[in-house]
């Protein structure tokens, strides 16, 4: 045949899923618009001093109980709390937590579920059972109940064992998910032909099952990190939730759910925050996916 | 019989692919199918075939960009804002190439079928829907079709698959039917009935028909006309009879040349006498629901190192399962299989792990057998780098290589499964199967898809490597031709069950059972006079 | 299948008596006195606590004491609080209405999150699906706290539509404001979810011949796009539904709901060990139940998937 | 329903109700003060007046003598004797009942008898009880004290009198309790439904202006509250979140801001040497903003405390803790810096999910911007974890204290929080001297107060803990509710409620 050789043949040895990847991303708006937004709060939550500073307020306990829940205004951009610190210099502040709590119980979940998820579906069995029905137990287990006790044992309640305790509640629905598309493609032809060449189970496992069963989880992961900023305020609610000085998303809509009719904006600009950050990583998401997928490529 | 039932006219289709760039695949082709008439195109692997067919039901992806115009009794299909809708299933009906895709997996088979019938006969109760079902895939030659319309997809083989779908395109009683590769993983006496229904529906209801294959024994037998396709355009145009008797363009005579010819003939084995294969009195059992369907059924067969074994039969008869058992893919439910002398039952995961490093095989469903998330030079070079640990521009040169000998053009390479064609699939699965130097290699209708140009240089490359390593091979195919061409000693399989086994010559001319005798009859040849004797012979009897 | 299902049966009764003996060890674990903390601010005598203390066994090892919870049990004595009421009275009193207001909230997530994650999924890119990423997103991000009570502001208070709180007024009319609220906060995950699944079905091969064979789009969509997205979705609803089983302990408080939520909720503040058993116990049950469900129908769903 | 339309209200009561039976109850004090009446009733200026009981007498503090009225019924008809007191006392205080009220009569000579700290009591009678007559009783005390009469007021449950009927089974009574009081339950009590009292046609003391009182239990309280807004019930105590959204809410006669008798505090580690010098002490209660607070936070709703007991109680020395108690930035720091300055960080604590974090973090925030040192507050995971820590004295900060007194005397808050009767957050700052000065004052015979506001001098001195708030006791009403009156104890009295005409 006489096609054009568009892509040389060098350029897709060793590459075994990524030609055209970046050309798919490139051309996609929305992806540069979430990697725009992404970075613009990695940089907040890097320096949110030096940002606050750009408007006007830069220390988030600062705070002026006489000017109690102001509107915004003048001095502050977003309005002040009910103990009268700057909203704004307390969400760029928060960036930073919030979205390590987000990001970090994500991961351990999906990290948690993606072994045990993937073990259950691949070997079956009793290791099936058994991880399944821990899963029940997790589930069924009061979260409330388990976050005291880890909470009052842990040293001290950072992020991190917030997290922790957030993502060790969270992992059984993913793990379904990923067991039951694992089921699924465990099945399929091309996987026992990659048993059929030899190759190791584990290998067979994380170069064709796993990248063939993850998408649906993947869907609804990033979703999950806006659902954890926000459980990160019930735990608050809760008392068991970050304590001062931690600074974060959670803590703030927590503390404005009381005042949300008197100061609405107190709940607004957190909230908006929150939203910008899960549609960022949705439409991330999405495009990785609909990128990574090479029949949705083109 | 004259009616201009379908008009393509200047048809061109190119992919657009993610950097811009434009590959076309068939370039300005023309073509018109008359009432009752069959077409056939034949061709190159890859030169458009499929692509063709399915631009006039408007269904290719959506980064084809298709010009031209394709009419249906005059009406055009392609510049119509109402994307054919109404034209397709009930007008134009068509049977994909890869019958595994083409069902949904999570329906069974007869629910398909009675979805077809219910669109486009609304009227029948859900009674007569049923009945109807039934009566189409016996019409296809389905055994216990009450209980196959019960199957789910991955429950079939894959000549019961391609029945399906082919039941299920005639249930609407199309006025033009495009079947693209119908019979390929059909065996001969199966296929004979098949295309014997087709012609009995075309003679019945004047239905046209675009058929594309590559089997000129099937061509010979069937078709009226026949386009011969090449990179994407149509060297010739001919009936059936001139294009046999004298075909005109260079590339139409290197196909005629091509064509295996069942002949027999003398041929030196270089069989070894160590066994690399031995399977005792193997049984195989599916368990379906509560039932249980028996796949082989004490099946016993011996592959010597550098022989080559072909399993013929009938589909559905277990040729495909007796492939799997042996790389531990289908339930053994009792005998052994012993690979260089290691039973594989007995294997640790370790070892087995090894040994499958030493038995190639190539899938009867290419397009299944392939991630469909890693480019083809990535398939092809995954045992290489893992088991042979090669990297960089070792693996180019390599994996290279591989393609080459497959004759696969190296821009195939950077390609995903979904972006090739059918007979392009399988050679890279036949590449891949070859890429490690194996001891046995189980190849399960490796050219099925391939046209007889390429199959004969993957043929030759076969008996090259096989003369060359050595290696035992287990070939199942459909197509007797190959078979003779190749293999040392033929086993015969029906109904799970091995019928007969033999050297080559010893089956081939002298078969002791009847269905062996059926299914050499049935073997069509490529000669559309002998065909049309063969065909009066049996309307005769 | 029914050696399947008896199997399932064996692991349910073990798992059965692991959960309930670690809840117990967990609750015995609880920070702080709950006999103490009986008289609030006012602590009780100490010769009253001891009396509470021999009298709910609290004196006993941990083991004995669940030795004793279980010889309860088997007798369908699921034991008292420490202010002396039945467990099995008030789970009576309440597992119904936390069971209507649950299926309630759950049809309501099942029906929006899959039609809307049907549109965005056939309508890929369009104005249509972003509106439905942006709109569960936004809605999801506020509290939900602020939600209820707003709902309840507007539909309650200023609109009259629903009783502000309690179950009163029976369903439909007292549960569907709560169950509306609770649905927000899933709609977007399942939404995402069958999003997903319908794109990656309506790129296979197969609706392309179903497709050819010029079956209506609205059977393709309803029939093979919905149920080849069907088997992922309905591990998450099944799990969703588990979730509300068990109780939304905020809406439940803000619409005044005596549900399970609530009741667990204030059975951990309060250390009331047994009544925290019988709650989460149930739960766990109902998780694996509902699971055991799931398995079997995902494997009717898509008979790829086996489960041995 | 009768011509006449029926008096009735219905209030939001929160929590469910355990049990009924006086003796246990620990937050159903509106409905046992419809359904039962009390020996002796203190209204809003701390007068005593006497319900049940004609009279309370004694000469020598210690031995008192109870008198009741005559022609008082049980609403199952039966008179209402001494005898019914004695028995009902009896049960309340046997310890192998467990009453969880039982220590209200913990004064009674024999209390301890029939609460051994070991094995059964081999007695259940108090021995400090004696029957004169049908309507005349004797009790003796272990300690004499004056304010014994205040202690047979509305808000001290255990010494109400039940029905003979009752003993044979206490349980069942907990659900339907009978009392001697105006109103009379119609049904028992079930969990999450609505409990109603009839007025009692028999009832022998003044008339109440109800005919009916309906209680709908609220999980929260906040719900309670928009149904008031939108007028489905008349009247609910005012959660603490819409403290400063009430105003915008309710026109201002339809909220009612009653003084109460509880006090907040906070406390101090007396075991971190790092607060030992008074002047630390003095420094941080000078340097919280108060009003500020009261403002932004309880819409102005509470009252900043000036002594160490709510200025509701008889002879409250207000304004005693002076300068101390209000907002001097300089003046603090000054003082601070005289006691050596404070080292490292201030954490202070208080039980997280208590819906408390908002007030402590403004003083978190008041201590870090005038006293210039790095203030946090830190909730700790619920209520039982923050007992635990104080109790082990593990807490290493200031933190939360607070005490709700249920009869207005000095004597109960002081005693509580200084001497460590009976009180589980109150701090535990023990002083001895006072505990010698309440001695004193409960053995004098002056009924003013002044005795205790005398105590109180020698905790200022000593700044053990500082006063924060006296907490009001707010409600909104509906429009039907014209006017809603108060006593002592801070609850609205449902027998005065009077309801709009229309
Ligand atoms: N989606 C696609 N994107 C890019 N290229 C494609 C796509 N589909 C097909 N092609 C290319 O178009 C050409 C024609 O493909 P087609 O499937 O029509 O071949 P064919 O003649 O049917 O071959 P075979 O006999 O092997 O089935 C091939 O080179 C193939 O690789
Ligand atoms: N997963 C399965 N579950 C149940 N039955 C199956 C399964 N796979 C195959 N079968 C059945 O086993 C029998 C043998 O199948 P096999 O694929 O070996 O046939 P084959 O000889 O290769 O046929 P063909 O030539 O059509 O490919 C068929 O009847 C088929 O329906
Ligand atoms: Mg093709
Ligand atoms: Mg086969």
């Amino acid at each position: 045949m006489t096609e054009p050789a568009t892509v040389a043949v060098a350029d897709s040895f060793g590459r075994a899923t990524t030609r055209g990847l970046w050309a798919a991303l490139r051309s996609r708006p929305q992806f540069w618009v979430s990697v725009v937004l992404l970075v613009l709060l990695a940089v907040v939550a890097a320096l949110p001093g030096p940002v606050a500073m750009l408007f006007g307020e830069s220390d988030p306990r600062a705070c002026d109980l006489l000017a109690s829940n102001q509107p915004p205004g003048a001095g502050h951009p977003f309005g002040t709390d009910v103990q009268g610190c700057d909203v704004l210099a307390n969400v760029l502040f928060g960036t930073r937590t919030s979205l390590f709590i987000g990001l970090a119980t994500t991961a351990m979940s999906l990290a948690i579920a993606i072994t045990l998820g993937t073990l259950a579906g691949y070997l079956g069995g009793w290791v099936d059972a058994l991880i399944a029905r821990g899963a029940d137990v997790v589930l069924g287990f009061p979260f409330l109940l388990g976050a005291i006790i880890v909470l009052n044992t842990a040293p001290d309640r950072s992020p991190l064992v917030l997290s922790a305790v957030l993502a060790f509640f969270s992992w059984p629905t993913f793990a379904r998910l990923i067991r039951s598309s694992v089921k699924e493609v465990r099945e399929r032809e091309f996987v026992q032909a990659s048993h059929a060449l030899g190759l190791s189970p584990s290998r067979v496992v994380l170069t064709h099952i796993l990248p063939n069963s993850l998408a649906s989880t993947l869907a609804i992961a990033a979703t999950m990190v806006g659902g954890v900023i926000g459980a990160e305020a019930t735990l608050t609610f809760l008392g068991v939730g970050l304590v001062p000085p931690s600074i974060s998303w959670g803590v703030q809509l927590s503390t404005a759910q009381s005042y949300f009719q008197l100061a609405p904006h107190t709940v607004l600009f957190p909230s908006i925050f929150l939203t910008v950050t899960v549609i960022s990583l949705i439409m991330l998401g999405d495009n990785l996916r609909d990128a990574l997928d090479p029949r949705g490529r083109t | 019989m004259s009616e201009r039932l379908l008009e393509i006219d200047g048809l061109s289709v190119g992919f657009r692919s993610p950097d811009g760039g434009l590959v076309p695949a068939v370039d300005g082709v023309s073509l018109d199918v008359r009432d009752g008439e069959i077409v056939a195109i034949v061709g190159e692997s890859g030169s458009g075939k499929s692509v063709t067919a399915m631009s006039v039901l408007g269904l290719l992806p959506k980064n084809a960009e298709v010009t031209g115009s394709i009419r249906l009794r005059g009406e055009e299909l392609l510049a119509s804002g109402r994307t054919q809708h109404d034209v397709r299933g009930r007008r134009i009906a068509i049977i994909f190439q890869d019958p595994f895709g083409a069902l949904d997996p999570v329906f069974t088979v007869g629910f398909q079928i009675r979805e077809v019938v219910r669109t486009h006969f609304p009227e029948l109760s859900a009674r007569d829907r049923r009945r109807r079902v039934i009566e189409l895939l016996a019409a296809v030659e389905l055994r216990d079709p009450a209980q196959r319309a019960r199957s789910y997809p991955h429950q079939l083989s894959g000549g019961q698959a391609q029945r399906v779908m082919i039941a299920m395109a005639l249930a609407c009683g199309p006025e033009i039917l495009i079947a693209d590769e119908p019979t390929t993983a059909l065996d001969v006496t199966v296929q004979r009935e098949i295309l014997d229904l087709l012609i009995r529906v075309r003679e019945r209801d004047g239905m046209g028909m675009l058929l594309i294959t590559h089997d000129m024994g099937v061509v010979a037998d069937v078709a009226d006309r026949v386009v011969v396709m090449r990179d994407g355009r149509f060297e010739e145009t001919q009936t059936v009879d001139r294009l046999f008797a004298n075909p005109e363009a260079a590339y139409t005579q290197q196909l005629l040349e091509s064509v295996p010819r069942l002949d027999a003939a003398e041929r030196r084995s270089s069989a070894g006498d160590e066994p690399a294969l031995e399977i005792d009195d193997l049984t195989v059992e599916y368990r379906r629901g509560l039932r249980s369907v028996t796949a082989v059924a004490g099946a016993s067969l011996t592959v010597a190192r550098g022989e080559v074994v072909a399993i013929v039969g009938e589909s559905g008869s277990g040729k495909s399962t007796i492939g799997k058992a042996i790389t531990g893919l289908a339930p053994v439910r009792s005998g052994a299989i012993v690979v260089d002398g290691l039973d594989v039952a007995r294997l640790r995961t370790r070892q087995a792990m090894a040994l499958k490093q030493r038995i190639g095989i190539v899938f009867q469903n290419p397009m299944g057998a392939l991630d469909p998330r890693w480019t083809m030079a990535a398939s092809i070079g995954e045992p290489l780098r893992i088991h042979r640990s090669l990297r960089g521009r070792h693996l180019e040169a390599r994996t290279a290589e591989l393609l080459d000998a497959v004759g696969l053009a190296r821009q195939c390479a950077s390609r995903y499964p979904h972006e090739l064609s059918g007979g392009q699939r399988q050679r890279v699965a036949i590449a891949r199967a070859l890429a490690l130097d194996p001891v046995l290699l189980i190849a399960d209708e490796p050219t099925s898809a391939l046209d007889v140009s390429v199959q004969s240089t993957v043929l030759e490359l076969f008996r090259t490597l096989q003369a060359e390593l050595r290696f035992a091979c287990l070939f199942i195919s459909h197509d007797l031709a190959v078979v003779d061409s190749l293999a040392d000693r033929i086993v015969v399989m029906s109904d799970a069950r091995i019928v007969e086994q033999g050297a080559r010559r010893q089956i081939l001319l002298d078969p002791r059972e009847d269905y062996t005798r059926r299914l050499l009859n049935a073997a069509p040849v490529p000669d559309p006079d002998q065909q049309r004797q063969r065909r009066q012979q049996r309307a005769a009897a | 299948m029914l050696r399947y299902l008896s199997r399932r049966l064996l692991e349910l009764v073990i798992v059965f008596f692991g959960v309930t003996f670690v809840i117990y060890c967990a609750v015995f674990l609880l920070p702080g006195d709950p006999i103490a903390a009986l008289g609030g601010d006012r602590p009780l005598p100490e010769h009253v606590q001891e009396q509470l203390r021999t009298r709910y066994g609290l004196d006993l090892p941990i083991w004995q004491q669940y030795v004793n919870y279980l010889q309860g049990m088997l007798r369908g004595d699921l034991g008292t609080t420490f202010t002396g009421q039945s467990v099995s009275e008030q789970m009576a009193s309440r597992w119904p209405t936390t069971i209507t207001l649950a299926l309630t909230a759950w049809v309501i997530m099942v029906v929006t999150s899959v039609a809307l994650g049907l549109v965005a999924g056939l309508r890929r890119g369009s104005v249509l699906d972003r509106s439905v990423l942006l709109g569960t997103i936004v809605a999801e991000s506020v509290p939900v706290f602020v939600m209820g009570i707003t709902a309840q502001y507007v539909f309650g208070m200023m609109l009259g539509w629903a009783p502000i709180a309690g179950v009163g007024d029976g369903w439909p009319r007292a549960y569907l404001l709560p169950a509306l609220v609770i649905a927000v906060y899933g709609v977007s995950g399942v939404s995402r979810l069958m999003r997903g699944s319908v794109v990656d079905t309506m790129q296979s091969d197969f609706v392309r011949t179903l497709d050819a064979k010029g079956l209506p789009r609205r059977s393709i969509v309803g029939v093979h796009v919905m149920r080849n997205a069907a088997a992922p979705t309905i591990n998450v609803l099944a799990i969703q539904l588990g979730s509300l089983l068990g109780g939304t302990v905020v809406v439940e408080a803000i619409f005044n709901i005596n549900g399970v939520g609530q009741l667990l909720y204030r059975a951990i503040q309060d250390q009331e060990g047994t009544l925290v058993v019988g709650v989460a116990t149930t739960l766990v049950l109902i998780f694996l139940v509902t699971n055991v469900i799931v398995d079997v129908l995902s494997s009717v769903l898509d008979p790829r998937i086996r489960h041995d | 329903e009768g011509d006449e339309a029926v008096a009735e209200i219905t209030i939001g009561s929160s929590d469910p109700v355990p049990d009924l039976t006086p003796g246990r109850q620990s937050n159903a004090f509106g409905v046992l003060m419809s359904v039962f009446s009390p020996l002796t009733f203190l209204d809003v200026d701390g007068e005593l007046s006497y319900v049940a009981a004609e009279s309370v007498a004694s000469d020598d503090q210690l031995t008192w003598t109870i008198t009741l009225r005559d022609g008082w019924t049980f609403h199952d008809g039966t008179p209402v004797t001494a005898q019914d007191y004695v028995d009902s006392w009896n049960t309340v205080a046997y310890g192998p009942n467990a009453f969880e009220n039982s220590g209200q009569l913990a004064s009674i000579a024999g209390y301890s008898d029939l609460n051994p700290s070991k094995g059964d009591p081999e007695t259940d009678e108090l021995s400090g009880l004696s029957v004169v007559d049908d309507r005349t009783f004797t009790v003796t005390l272990d300690e004499p004290d004056s304010q014994f009469p205040s202690q047979l007021s509305q808000a001290q449950t255990a010494f109400y009198p039940m029905p003979q009927s009752a003993f044979g089974d206490l349980a069942a009574y907990g659900e339907l309790p009978i009392g001697n009081g105006p109103f009379a339950l119609s049904a028992a009590w079930a969990e999450g439904e609505p409990l109603v009292a009839e007025r009692y046609a028999e009832y022998a003391g003044d008339e109440p202006s109800l005919d009916r009182i309906t209680w709908v239990p609220y999980t929260d309280r906040l719900t309670a509250y928009n149904d008031v807004l939108a007028g489905n019930i008349d009247l609910v105590r005012l959660p603490a979140n819409r403290m400063t959204q009430v105003a915008d809410d309710f026109d201002a006669e339809h909220v009612y801001s009653f003084e109460g008798p509880a006090i907040s505090y906070l406390s101090f580690p007396f075991w971190d040497e790092r607060f030992d010098d008074v002047r630390v002490r003095q420094a941080i209660s000078m340097a919280i903003d108060r009003d500020a607070i009261n403002d932004a936070l309880f819409g102005a709703l509470n009252v900043p405390a000036t002594a160490w007991t709510p200025s509701i109680m008889p002879g409250n020395p207000d304004g005693i803790c002076g300068e101390y108690c209000e907002l001097d930035p300089e003046e603090a720091r000054a003082l601070l810096e005289e006691a050596g300055g404070f080292e490292g960080q201030l954490t202070i604590h208080f039980p997280g999910g208590s819906g408390q974090d908002d007030l402590f973090n403004a003083i978190a925030n008041s201590l870090r911007q005038n006293l210039g040192i790095d203030a946090i507050a830190q909730p700790s995971v619920g209520w039982a974890e923050f007992s635990e820590d104080r109790n082990n004295e593990v807490l290493d900060g200031p933190f939360f204290a607070r005490w709700g007194a249920l009869y207005p005397s000095q004597q109960s808050t002081l005693r509580a929080v200084f001497t460590g009767a009976g009180c589980t957050n109150c701090g535990g700052a023990l002083l001895p001297e006072v505990a010698e000065a309440l001695n004193t004052a409960d053995a004098s015979r002056g009924a003013d107060g002044q005795a205790y506001a005398d105590a109180q001098q020698l905790i200022a001195d000593e700044f053990p803990i500082v006063p924060l708030f006296e907490e009001s006791y707010n409600f909104v009403t509906s429009d039907r509710i014209a006017q809603l009156t108060t006593s002592a104890i801070g609850e609205p009295v449902l027998t005065d409620v009077v309801l709009a005409e229309n």
